[in-house]
């Protein structure tokens, strides 16, 4: 039931309203909404029931093992939120003074350097609110220096065929074209194709490493130098940081500009669609570009950098800091792992991927790239049993969730047919994993011996499996009364 | 080792199931030349206990001041419930619900939300939010000029009373794809849009036409003529609103003959504290006719095999994860979070709650204003209806006044003089429900103070309080 | 599975302990434990998700309907949790000095104000942890004044047959036999048999009112009077004080002491067991015995009374000054209530529970004291269907879970045969009720047709009906390994 | 009408169904004369908004001193998970788990309480919570007289170092049952119950002995010994412990020859903040031979019809809904949300988590009596082994040089003067592991200045710092 049909028409939650009296003096009746908006009108204890039961009907890292690729579901240190949810924190307005934000500048300054040092960049600037406002970002700067150098004839930005969607959208955004390259069946990028569409029209680009087909880039090293040949810049796709963090660094890679996933890699929670921080890291030669505002040090204390002290900035991308409360988040995250605690979170991930990997290659699955050593997350392919069992990836992915497990990511990246991209994470403990392994098993005797019951799942979730193409068709977008 | 449940006996079991000597193996297909040393400018780690220690001390640093400053992010109530419900770990630590199954909490929530903003806006059809206010208004700028189907222009009316900061995050965000942003003046009387200004682009090729209201100056704008005057002149209406104050004022969908054809703004002011400026939220409504134009995630109503009711993402096709570099935006992550708060905070307060907290807003804002006014060379600046903000002309330099106050804990509103140069000592100050009569006492007694002392010392190059 | 089988040996929550390196310096090796005890190792994530999932499997008034009679299961609000754990006064230490305790002590003492007017009595006691140990503390002031006086050859304490378990058993821990009396037909006291057993031997009356057979004790005045003939003090036991706030106070019915359950009537939540707190309310004669410490006013600030300003208390009943933080979060709902709140507590929790009882007995339940006004809780018997049907009370009690609404209270109080007591709180919409009539509705239909149904529910939960007799004796009461 | 969902429409509906004219009519069984009017002295209700403003104006007026009070009370870390998920509605809103089908998570979670609290002190039951650490003490003492078949004594033998808080609210609880408490005096050197006075009593008829570890001193007892004693003459053993202190200590079940037969002690520094005192919680652990006098709730495992592991109240029959009058005790209301919290809290830490809470606490306290040592006429008082907390002499009144630290914003420790003269200046200081070295050079330098002050100013009658 939706909240509107717990409403009755002068049900009030009387405890939240101001109960100060006002006649909105003085403003003309042109003004004055005629109708009010049409709100549930609910008490306050039907509203609390209503969202923690609805909360229940969730699947999440607090619940549920979440092996969701690329999305880096790991724990959330429960003391992230209560410490950046300290009264001083949450009672500053964005636009206080520099002498009543010194604690709240000091948390971010800090965090810039420590991600300068785990990336290798020369200059780090918070702002960006997610990922893709990362990228939007790193591109624009990527355009910005083209440009400052009057190298304004390019227009194409490159990336792998397996990159992620926002890839290619942010470099739209941009304005550039994108062009893509193709992956090899080793899961590397196909370097001579890449050599064949390099060249002066070549602005960037993107990747990231390990790519999102869960494999390091081994060739790296000679990618950059080709694209630096051709006068282009090398932008890292921060979203699999993950699975390198302290053990290798992408400015050493040869990088020039990075986002980072902040929910992901330093652990923000996902909050069911966000909120993230997208931070940008940058080599020396893009530092003017960087997005505003930054925190800088002035002897004893910090001060903001806006457009006014950084005009070639690529600007503001949103009015005030970018999600400071994420970045908080990050921070304590950070300062909790600290140096030692950097690189272990790259080899237990790993560890834990390779493991899966073996287990599940084992009991009968197909790695995409079976040659490969996994990085925090790796393939399986289901074509086979798709072809010979008529039971496909979303059949499994469905059927993952009667056991209480969330389903991998599917069918991305796109070049992998029937893809799983399966991400356990480090905080995952060897038993879930192998609880996993288990359930994975059963699955697959279950599509052997009864596909339909595979194929009809899930069954024991609040609803079975939902009509997408109704929903696309009949579009029912909002409650109607 | 924080957050690794790895014993010493697992770590070896796992490395002989994979067959690896140690972990440092199965590192081995990176380069040995690109693998890094220590962090060692990361300090060592640290037990929850002693970061709790660090972090308490430098939230106190920054006091709580008393905050008379809006501009963008105001000082609201929140019911306990709302931030008590929104971190369950089972909002709070989801996914993005691409399995919807796994997700119906996160989805009904949503297409209330959805439902909750097309009500308040009077519009047919939202999203479930974008990166902040600003951002969502270039990203209804990007809609306006794809969806315009009269014009090809790229070129947007934008008043300059819109949030300064708005007007540079749409610059930058814009600019690579070809979008111009053409200024539009104010009156300096009323400090709404200037309309004979506006004449003069009247039959020129435009995509949009941008609509504040409030303005941020706290002006009300006259939004029906504008509206009109925009689809008379085969532009897209896009008006940028505060929600809370949309409670009491018309509705974007009802302004004008037709409406507004988008509606975005911040969602802050709906259960986001303040918290230095994020996260909070943008939204973004539209008429039914542009949802294909819309960027963000949508959710749908639908059924499941059984015919029973449920909520999934739609009209993914307009997204990057499918359209890639032809989608609507590249917005992937949203503030979903802050969207959960703000639809268990809109449930608390239903149409009637929002509408009393943009009252006492209104009339707290009026009271400081009226007691600010009574000191000498104090005034409003602008003569036109006011609603929630306003600006006023001090008899100092508004940095030096305002400094001088935030020595004194209070932080007395947001100095024009930058971006405003033109209006000479001016100040935006709000008054939120937050703010009591004793705030604004206390206000009033230290800026005369402020001004007492400037005037007695009127050649003191820099004032010592 | 117990978080004790999700252990392995050397896991750990590392973030958690101190990292400080000690050696337990100086400390002889006879005051060392040989072995560490044997608690779970487990990861901060799994304890996230262990206990995370475990709420999952508990009714709550934040997630169902729960009208449990006696027990004023009703909205809790949000805001009382989050005040009482401000940082000023989590981190107070109860020892510190006054100086550093004014802001705590001011709520204390206008507590202690707010809980004399709205009972009538002189002097309030803040400090019983729970409404039986301030039945406790009420019968040790009976005690007390009849010792003073000399007057001890007083050694029994009555009590109606419907009363509580915990009077019988206070009026025990202070010594006092117990003699019951009998409630006629029309559920008031049986007054001719208290006429017959009151005498000089009697120290006290324990009685609620309304009383826990949900009715208002009409001739009140008359038992006060002969009681107090007699030499004997009234004791009110105030949970059922909910029925009748801010409409008639048990300081003008005549009762020389009281205990508030501010658990039930003053909203603080239950917690799955506790905590609550118990005040004591006395007249002017028995102030002398209140149990410290208390808080009283001098001049601008706030003091503690102790056993040394206070020689004739009863004493000290927990080592500091009772659950504070449950006073704190009932000084909060008392606050927000205020003077017109209290009085429509009473009104609507009446008005629910006389709605609920008519709709009730039109669809065919048998009142058990038909003729009377419900207070704020009425009683049904379902004598009648246990008889025709073989369906009794713990069935329909049972059956109800699975239509997710919570038990009412079964087989109390124990003279009415097959009863159920019924409390639908105040802040139950009048749709909650409707929806509760349709599924008491549909279970006396299943009763009917298919008692089987009924008999063997739940049948939704996470455990089906358990097997009590096995528990009480295969003693498993602790894990082994 | 906070919290009252009835919409006028609803009320006139309701009434008419009952039939009933108005709610007053209601009310017509409560004779006239006794309805009260208007409360008038209760002040008028306010919103959240407001009582928020009013609590946290009182919640900061009380500071946040440096505490280096121990006295029975601890301040601890305390992960920030606990708090987070025992505040879940689900745990936090539930009541008593009577209906078990329905109360499987709180039900599980007590058994698990009861499994933990046994390990912990290596006894054999637990039940599952009494009020606090003080009245467990006395549920413990009645236990004692009810359980030792081999005595008919009521009387018990107190240390005289036990918490003073304690022995009082014993004595309130136990009076009324005739129950008599001997006091057991110290000795003066080592700050350990006096072994010859014991002596005095051997062969005299007593229910039980009270064994403190440590004792209230922070002074480790001979407690093999002292179980052993008692046992010898026919008393009961009953174990009073810190449980974090146990994490490292000699558990009670391993006391003597038989181990102790009842260990009861104060819940608190396993997840209970400080906040005033309350809640916390008492815990009671037990030998399987006295079970049945175990006052309060107690969980067992059993099965469903099905054969599937659940968890359930058992043993109600000691109870007073069931017993009434012949129960082990009138309990009924218990501690149960602190009880969840200590199991999330315990589960966190694990043993060695404990171990080293513990190990951090004795350092700290060792620290701090190491650098108040160094200040001139402060020592400790007593010569024992101690743990976590110890009893300084002061150059000066406690009382003065408390107040003189407090108005430097230190709580310098409890004051032993009032309860035990013969100590003369003593104050009993404690540092867990939440103070620093920073803080243990702050307190250092502060009695340091108070001292000076002192000794400057030899014959002031009023010290004015
Ligand atoms: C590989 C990759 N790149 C980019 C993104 C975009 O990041 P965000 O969702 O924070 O915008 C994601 C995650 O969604 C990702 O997995
Ligand atoms: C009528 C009655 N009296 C006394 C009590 C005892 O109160 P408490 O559980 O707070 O000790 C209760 C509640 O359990 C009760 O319902």
């Amino acid at each position: 039931m939706l909240i509107f049909e717990k409403s009755r028409a002068g049900r009030r939650a009387t405890a939240q309203a101001p109960l100060q009296e006002t006649d909105l003096d003085g403003l003309p009746q042109q003004f004055r909404r005629r109708q009010s908006a049409s709100m549930p009108e609910v008490s306050e204890m039907q509203v609390v029931r209503h969202y923690t039961q609805l909360s229940q009907k969730n699947f999440s890292i607090d619940t549920h093992f979440y092996p969701l690729g690329s999305c880096t579901m790991k724990y959330n240190p429960r003391a992230s939120n209560s410490l950046a949810s300290l009264p001083g924190f949450l009672a500053r307005h964005p636009l206080a003074p520099e002498t009543h934000s010194q604690g709240f500048m000091g948390c971010l300054y800090d965090l810039q350097e420590m991600l300068k040092e785990a990336t290798g960049m020369s200059a780090v600037s918070l702002s960006p609110a997610a990922g893709a406002q990362g990228e939007f970002a790193g591109v624009a700067m990527i355009r910005a220096y083209h440009d400052a150098r009057g190298d304004d004839a390019r227009n194409e930005i490159l990336a792998p065929d397996a990159a992620h969607g926002t890839n290619p959208a942010s470099a739209v955004m941009c304005g550039y074209k994108v062009r893509e390259i193709p992956t090899g069946a080793d899961g590397d990028i196909d370097v001579e194709a890449l050599k064949g569409v390099l060249g002066p029209q070549t602005a960037g680009i993107m990747l990231t490493n390990p790519s999102t087909v869960g494999v390091f880039e081994r060739r790296i090293k000679e990618i950059a130098g080709l694209v630096h040949e051709a006068g282009g810049l090398l932008y890292y796709d921060g979203a699999n940081l993950n699975a390198i963090l302290g053990k290798v660094r992408p400015g050493d890679m040869g990088f020039d500009v990075i986002h980072m996933n902040l929910h992901k890699t330093f652990s923000t929670p996902h909050g069911g669609g966000g909120p993230g921080a997208g931070p940008v890291g940058v080599s020396e030669r893009l530092e003017p570009y960087l997005p505003v505002p930054m925190v800088a040090q002035d002897g004893a204390g910090y001060v903001w950098l806006t457009e006014d002290n950084r005009p070639e900035s690529i600007g503001r991308l949103s009015a005030f800091a970018g999600n400071a409360g994420v970045l908080l988040r990050a921070y304590i995250y950070a300062r909790l792992l600290g140096r030692d605690g950097m690189p272990r979170v790259a080899e237990f991930s790993t560890l834990n991927a390779n493991y899966l990997l073996k287990r599940l290659t084992d009991v009968g699955f197909d790695a995409a790239y079976p040659q490969r050593r996994a990085s925090h997350e790796f393939i399986l392919t289901l074509k086979r049993q798709a072809r010979e069992l008529g039971v496909n990836t979303m059949d499994f992915a469905k059927r993952l969730l009667d056991f209480g497990v969330h389903a991998p990511t599917t069918y991305f990246p796109l070049l992998v047919p029937e893809c799983l991209l399966i991400e356990p994470t480090e905080t995952e403990a060897q038993d879930e994993l192998d609880r996993f392994v288990d359930i994975m098993t059963t699955i697959l005797q279950e599509a052997q011996n009864d596909p339909e019951k595979v194929k009809s799942a899930p069954h024991d979730l609040p609803v079975r499996r939902l009509d997408d193409v109704r929903a696309a068709r009949d579009l029912d977008l909002a409650w109607k009364g | 080792m924080p957050f690794i449940p790895h014993t010493e006996a697992d770590i070896q079991a796992m490395l002989a199931t994979i067959g690896a000597p140690d972990i440092d193996a199965l590192f081995d297909e990176i380069p040995q030349a690109l693998r890094c040393g220590e962090l060692e400018k990361i300090p060592q780690g640290m037990s929850e206990m002693e970061v709790g220690r660090l972090m308490n001390t430098r939230a106190r640093q920054d006091g709580q001041p008393l905050c008379f400053i809006g501009a963008g992010a105001y000082d609201h109530h929140i019911p306990a419930a709302v931030w008590q419900l929104a971190t369950r770990g089972e909002f709070y630590t989801a996914y993005t619900p691409y399995q919807a199954e796994a997700s119906q909490g996160t989805l009904q929530l949503l297409y209330e939300f959805q439902s909750m903003m097309t009500a308040l806006t009077v519009m047919d059809v939202s999203n479930t939010s974008l990166y902040d206010g600003a951002s969502a208004l270039a990203e209804a700028v990007l809609m306006a000029v794809r969806a315009n189907r009269k014009s090809k222009s790229k070129r947007i009316l934008i008043p300059r009373s819109l949030h300064p900061a708005y007007r540079r995050v749409v610059h930058s965000i814009v600019r690579n794809q070809g979008i111009a942003l053409v200024e539009l003046p104010f009156d300096m009387e009323s400090g709404q849009i200037d309309l004979s200004a506006l004449e003069q682009y009247a039959g020129e090729d435009f995509a949009a036409l941008v609509i504040p209201q409030c303005n941020f100056f706290g002006v009300l704008e006259s939004v029906d003529e504008l509206t009109d005057w925009a689809h008379a002149n085969r532009m897209l209406a896009v008006a940028v609103a505060n929600p809370v104050a949309l409670a009491v004022l018309p509705p974007p969908g009802e302004w004008g003959e037709q409406g507004a054809d988008i509606c975005c703004g911040e969602g802050q002011p709906l259960g986001a504290p303040l918290a230095s400026g994020g996260p909070y939220f943008g939204f973004l409504t539209c008429t039914q006719k542009l949802v294909r134009q819309m960027p963000g995630r949508i959710i749908g109503r639908t059924v499941d095999l059984d015919g029973k009711t449920g909520y999934t993402l739609t009209l993914q096709a307009r997204e990057q994860h499918i359209r890639r570099s032809k989608a609507t935006s590249n917005i992937c992550t949203n503030q979903g979070l802050m969207v959960t708060a703000a639809t268990i905070h809109m449930s608390l307060l239903g149409a009637e709650g929002l509408e009393r907290v943009a009252a006492a807003c209104h009339a707290n804002t009026g009271k400081l204003v009226k007691a600010l006014g009574g000191l000498p060379g104090v005034s409003p600046v602008f003569k036109g209806a006011v609603f929630h903000e306003r600006v006023l002309r001090l008899p100092l330099e508004t940095k030096d006044a305002l400094r001088s106050l935030a020595a004194h804990n209070v932080l007395g509103g947001f100095d024009l003089s930058a971006d405003y140069p033109e209006l000479g000592n001016a100040v935006l100050v709000c008054a939120t429900e937050m703010r009591g009569d004793e705030d604004i006492e206390q206000y009033r007694s230290k800026l005369e103070r402020v001004i007492n002392a400037r005037i007695q010392t009127p050649c003191k190059l820099k004032p010592d309080w």
